[in-house]
């Protein structure tokens, strides 16, 4: 048992006592220090998990004295390894960016109570990938729900609070159902370890199927209420909009992410594809995925806000994901995998040049922002860039993510779903060339702009660099991941 | 020296960026750099185009996308066609931008395009061409726009979807043949040798060709360019001439002869459908551009029409219609390169847009409404233009595929362009009565230089085809 | 944390009663933490209790010296602290036995012996003291509206 | 044997089959309701069916709590996980309504009402 193998376990911890030490001293100051060091740690940490989980293959660590169908595992394979230092990059960049901008957005005295919150959220959101057992991913679920609901809360509006509920309310509805779904599964199996369950399930498969179906029909509207699918995406908008910038970066980021990670988990390491190929669910996520791309793009066009508009465009990435999850076959999973990389990268850029636009110049409306690349034109510049790897430009990450959706519908022999990628990719030129032609170009809205005045500094904006340099290099060469992403797969089953 | 096809790419972007740093002492010496610097860029593309090692691989992401450069004799064709093409409008482009205004983002864009330009005519697959070719969409989009007007937004709007559209079937195509061939290299005979012809690869032919149209304006998709002539002549005349339609039936070349290759087109049974498409787009491109009062109009559909000849040669699949399709790539954009000048120099010098505007004109400009004559003459394709030459070729090749029709058409066609661009010199010299009273007189030498050397190659051309001619055939033999 | 405005006069009742068994439900309370270590009992139901009569004080009394004292910040901190005790101590064996490392055996202890349950003593206390603030700050929240 | 669509089955696992009625009633209550506090009700009958189905799932009939005070095998004693889950689950379940309820009273003093559906409505964005 080598060392690596208790960071994911270390990770969890440093963050939940990281954060409950930030309320004990109270001054901000410290409150960052304590967030950030912490957030450090654990990246390095899930770091050195990734690279020992390469080297020497999956494993599956005992959580306290008791070994699995009894005590609590975690299971970290590649794509968990992966997962991690996504979700802690991400976090890290967010955090950091959170150093200049958090102020603007919140009274002092609830900045430390932000970072603790990150802290958990960040936590929780790793405990859902990394844990094997259900009823442990359940509890984790819960205290992400509330602690996002707090980053989104956390700033004192009553569009705020209005948006956390009605955020709460689903997501609590979301979680009751998986509840249900896993107490369907326990009974069936008496199991609440995974590859336990998955064991006892394929063993009594023919005679329970109709259980089983509602037992995954459960885990996929309370999972898709969380991590937005399409129907079921309509708390997201008001939440991702009203929140703060950082925040709505994580929610975006992370937050949707790790639902789809579980869900992920569910399908292929619960009931296993031996099981699921035989009920019609996927087909239903397939379905509901490319009514999502489309959907979620035609709704981010009617908006007027900008970050409501980038809330919706985050609708139709999802869509992307569960797309592939629909698909199937091991490379639309890869896919989908790969798209959370992407869009993980892409719109917490986004939200956060979004946020800095709104935070400099107050405009929150797409039609004010004519002129806004000359007022602020680095800031401009990454939006430009994480909105053009949206639409699907070569050399940036979501062209090559649309690529591998592109092999993997054709792969599974479903040809005429290309069109559904195209058209998605089409509409999402539809929305973001306007908004940075209008910030770049035009005689009229760049008229009475000073060039710069309203500007980050460059400091301030380099968290946001990293994260679209990211992007960049997900574009560049982008088949290490995906190669690294296909080598993980193997272990999820 | 497997990075040497990157300099010329680079070069002029590298030179784009140091626009904005370097401090200019006065106009000249800002003429200076950029002269200097395209025509460095020139002796580069050359020296790229002399390269002992024609291919160079740069990074490979996976087995579909590689960044492949490839120097063959097509790559050579476009690439010298554009540079030297290049150097003219960027000496053109300096008095008539100074009179523009914003020259400074003006020719940002303009060495960027530049450089995005060498990366298609260089690049050895689809994947790299496909990159260069929506980079030049992102490129040329803030020159369409230069003025910035509202109506130069809505045209620079359209121009963007219709590109992006485009773009989109292209990655379809792209993704429908990968699928099948798993190999998208550019080769001579294409790459599906040994691949039966199935209605995925008919249907990635017919999705490529309808993808690439867009940018060849196509007729129905060809609306983008008569509305993108908002934008500044010399932006014009690289739309038109050089730049963006080019490349478009540039792509179409490497289609169907590099990627497909002419046997397996042929056995697909879709040209007859396209071709009909094709002969629309010729004849109304003639008809609507008899139509057009403003000049620039007039000239764009007769773009679209002329940009169907071209196509008509790649779809014949035949020798001699291939070498007439590269023969009038070549002719076309160096005589409406001239044609635009023209009239930027008109506009220039008198503010006149229409045709109503000129009367008389000729003889306060001769030198500027004789080479207009002459560049009339050779679209038309008058013995002994270049045009002619062409066109022969084209005859030729739709007669050996047995279609007198096509040759009907060609001779319509050239009726029509008679008739939509003789007006122009006959009100220009023989203005009648209503004769103006005129004050203005030749333009400045540079931007008269540029004119008189195109239209003393386009005569050129016309006397002594044989040196190009015989480059194309050879081009056009190792393909059929 | 302010005082509200308007306090209901207190009953003589209640404030006799309270006095006399608000000791011995906090008595029981700490009772239940501590029986909690092998026996059934515990940090949750016993915090549960002690806040019931922080409740039940802070009903009787009113906004007197000992409530007054328990402001929102500093139950926090003792909240935090409690709860970095409980996850530096759970860490701790989440991680010996994870990683089948057992420096310091933590005992499984003997009923009876209250000290010898190992971290179960100081993990019921803890447990304990986030309970009754939670409880009680709930209360707070919902009867005076603010936090 | 009775058949699959059998209603005896309904009436033998009544604890299940109740649980799922309540689990459905909360449900719509959730979701049909526009009154906050009626959706956090529902809500809270949602998780409490779920306790009960967990519950009941966990007890065998006849056998004792799982309290270790005598020699009795482990086969003497009802399933302690399902409980000890469910005890997990209630405090979430409180958590979670308390952290509701709480926003709903800030959601009343600033919007003056409780009803989602108004809230939405005057929402301006």
């Amino acid at each position: 048992m080598a060392v690596y193998n208790s960071y994911p376990l270390v990770i969890i911890l440093v963050l939940f006592i990281s954060a409950f030490a930030i309320p004990i001293f109270k001054s901000i100051k410290a409150a960052r220090t304590i967030g950030i060091s912490a957030a450090g740690i654990s990246f390095v940490l899930s770091i050195l998990t990734l690279m020992g989980v390469k080297e020497n293959g999956a494993y599956y660590f005992r959580v306290g004295h008791y070994d699995a169908p009894w005590g609590i595992e975690f299971h970290i394979g590649i794509i968990e390894g992966l997962m991690g230092v996504l979700f802690m990059t991400v976090s890290l960049a967010v955090l950091w960016f959170s150093i200049y901008s958090i102020d603007h957005d919140l009274s002092k005295k609830k900045v430390p109570l932000f970072y603790t919150l990150v802290n958990l959220l960040v936590g929780s959101l790793l405990g859902i990938v990394f844990s094997d057992d259900l009823f442990n991913c359940f509890v984790f679920i819960e205290i992400s729900s509330i602690a996002s609901c707090g980053i989104v809360v956390v700033k004192d509006k009553k569009e705020n609070i209005k948006a956390a509920l009605k955020y709460l309310i689903l997501s609590s509805l979301g979680s009751g159902l998986v509840l249900m779904g896993i107490a369907l599964v326990y009974s069936l199996t008496g199991h609440l370890n995974m590859p336990h369950i998955h064991e006892a399930l394929v063993s009594i498969y023919p005679e329970h199927s109709r259980n089983m179906l509602i037992a995954i029909g459960l885990f996929t509207v309370g999972l898709g209420v969380k991590s937005a699918m399409f129907p079921l995406h309509t708390w997201l908008p008001d939440a991702h909009t009203f929140a703060p910038a950082s925040s709505s970066a994580l929610l975006s980021a992370l937050v949707l992410k790790a639902y789809v990670i579980l869900y992920i988990k569910i399908i292929h390491r619960v009931f296993g594809m031996s099981i699921v190929g035989e009920l019609p669910v996927l087909n239903i996520v397939l379905l509901l995925g490319a009514v999502g791309m489309i959907a979620g793009s035609v709704l981010a066009i009617l908006q007027k806000n900008l970050k409501r508009m980038v809330a919706y465009s985050s609708v139709a990435q999802m869509g992307y994901v569960f797309f592939g999850i629909g698909l199937g076959t091991t490379m639309g999973l890869a896919a989908a995998i790969f798209q959370i990389f992407n869009h993980a990268f892409t719109k917490s850029a986004l939200f956060l040049s979004a946020g800095s636009i709104l935070e400099k110049t107050g405009k929150k409306n797409i039609s004010d922002l004519k002129g806004v690349g000359k007022e602020m034109p680095f800031t401009m510049a990454i939006f430009a860039i994480g909105g053009m790897s949206l639409v699907g430009i070569p050399l940036l990450s979501g062209f090559n993510s649309k690529w591998n959706f592109a092999v993997a519908v054709i792969e599974a022999h479903r040809v005429e779903l290309l069109a559904v990628v195209l058209i998605s990719s089409l509409l999402n030129a539809l929305y973001y060339f306007p908004i940075i032609i209008n910030g770049y170009f035009g005689e009229e809205s760049l008229e009475g702009k000073v060039y710069r005045n309203t500007e980050r500094p460059i400091k301030e904006l380099l968290p946001v660099i990293v994260l679209v340099l990211g992007v960049i290099y997900f574009g560049v060469s982008g088949g290490g991941l995906l190669s690294l992403i296909e080598a993980g797969i193997p272990a999820l089953n | 020296m497997k990075f040497l096809a990157l300099v010329p790419i680079v070069f002029p972007m590298a030179l784009a960026a140091g626009m904005h740093f370097i401090e200019f002492k006065n106009e000249k010496h800002r003429r200076a750099y950029l002269f200097g610097g395209v025509f460095l860029n020139f002796i580069f593309a050359m020296m790229v185009l002399s390269t002992a090692q024609p291919e160079m691989h740069i990074l490979k992401i996976n087995d579909f996308m590689e960044i492949y450069f490839k120097v063959d004799g097509m790559s050579k064709l476009f690439l010298a066609m554009t540079s030297v093409l290049w150097i003219f409008t960027t000496a053109y482009s300096f008095d008539y931008m100074n009179h523009e205004g914003k020259e400074q983002k003006f020719f940002t864009y303009f060495l960027v395009t530049a450089g995005v330009i060498v990366g298609i005519s260089l690049a050895g697959n689809i994947f790299t061409f496909y990159i260069f070719y929506e980079f030049l969409t992102l490129s040329t989009f803030p020159l369409v726009i230069h003025t910035g007007t509202r109506e130069a937004l809505a045209s620079g709007k359209k121009y963007l979807i219709y590109s992006f559209s485009g773009a989109t079937l292209v990655l379809l195509g792209m993704i429908l043949l990968f699928s099948v061939t798993g190999n998208l290299e550019f080769m001579p005979g294409g790459v599906l040798q040994g691949f039966a012809i199935g209605k995925r690869l008919t249907a990635a032919y017919v999705i490529l060709f309808l993808g690439f149209s867009v940018k060849a304006a196509m007729v129905p998709f060809h609306s983008w360019l008569p509305a993108a002539m908002v934008a500044p002549t010399p932006v014009s005349a690289l739309l038109h001439a050089v730049a963006v339609v080019k490349s478009g039936i540039f792509a179409l070349v490497r289609t169907t002869f590099y990627l497909f290759g002419a046997e397996a087109v042929k056995a697909m049974h879709v040209r007859g459908y396209l071709s009909i498409l094709i002969v629309l787009t010729i004849l109304m491109g003639s008809f609507v551009a008899l139509h057009q009062e403003n000049l620039k109009k007039r000239l764009a559909y007769s773009t679209i029409s002329q940009l169907g000849y071209i196509m008509l040669g790649i779809l014949l699949l035949n020798e001699d219609g291939l070498t007439g399709a590269l023969l009038h790539l070549i002719n076309h954009a160096v005589i409406k390169i001239t044609l635009f000048f023209c009239v930027g120099i008109i506009m220039y010098r008198t503010g006149y847009k229409t045709i109503g505007e000129i009367r008389g004109i000729g003889k306060k400009m001769p030198i500027t409404m004789g080479c207009f004559s002459i560049a009339s003459i050779s679209l038309i394709g008058l013995p002994p233009s270049n045009g002619f030459v062409s066109k022969w070729y084209l005859a030729m090749g739709g007669l050996q595929e047995n279609r007198a029709i096509f040759v009907v058409i060609l001779l319509v066609s050239a009726i029509l362009t008679a008739g939509y661009l003789l007006p122009i010199v006959v009100t220009a010299f023989f203005p009648g009565e209503m004769e103006r009273e005129l004050v203005n007189k030749e333009p400045p030498l540079m931007m008269l230089v540029p004119v008189l050397m195109l239209t003393g190659i386009t005569v050129v051309f016309g006397l002594f085809p044989n040196y190009i001619l015989h480059f194309i055939q050879n081009i056009s033999r190792s393909l059929i | 944390m302010n005082k509200p405005a308007v306090e209901a006069e207190r009953s003589e009742i209640l404030t006799e009663v309270g006095k006399l068994i608000i000791p011995f439900i906090q008595v029981f309370a700490i009772y239940v933490i501590l029986n909690g270590h092998l026996s059934p009992g515990g940090g949750f139901a016993g915090g549960t209790i002690l806040g019931a009569s922080m409740i039940l004080h802070r009903l009787i009394f009113g906004w007197d010296n000992l409530i007054s004292r328990l402001t929102y910040d500093r139950v926090m901190k003792w909240m935090c602290a409690s709860l970095l005790i409980y996850g530096a101590l759970k860490g701790y064996s989440f991680l010996t036995g994870g990683m089948h490392l057992e420096v310091w055996d933590v005992p499984l202890g003997t009923p009876g012996k209250l000290l010898s349950g190992g971290f179960i003593l100081p993990l019921n206390i803890a447990v304990g003291i986030i309970v009754s603030i939670t409880v009680y700050v709930f209360f707070k929240l919902f009867y005076e509206g603010t936090i | 044997m009775k058949g699959p669509y059998d209603m005896g089955h309904l009436i033998a696992n009544y604890y299940e089959t109740g649980a799922i009625i309540l689990f459905g009633v909360g449900f719509v209550t959730l979701l049909a309701h526009g009154n906050l506090i009626k959706k956090i009700i529902g809500m809270n009958i949602m998780d409490t069916a779920v306790f009960l189905f967990f519950i009941a799932k966990g007890y065998i009939s006849g056998n004792e709590a799982p309290i270790i005070r005598s020699a009795k095998p482990a086969s003497g004693y009802v399933n302690p996980v399902p409980t000890a889950l469910m005890l997990t689950g209630i405090v979430i379940a409180v958590s979670i309504t308390a952290f509701a309820l709480s926003l709903t009273i800030r959601v009343y003093e600033k919007y003056g009402t409780v009803d989602l559906n108004e809230i939405i409505k005057m929402g301006g964005e």
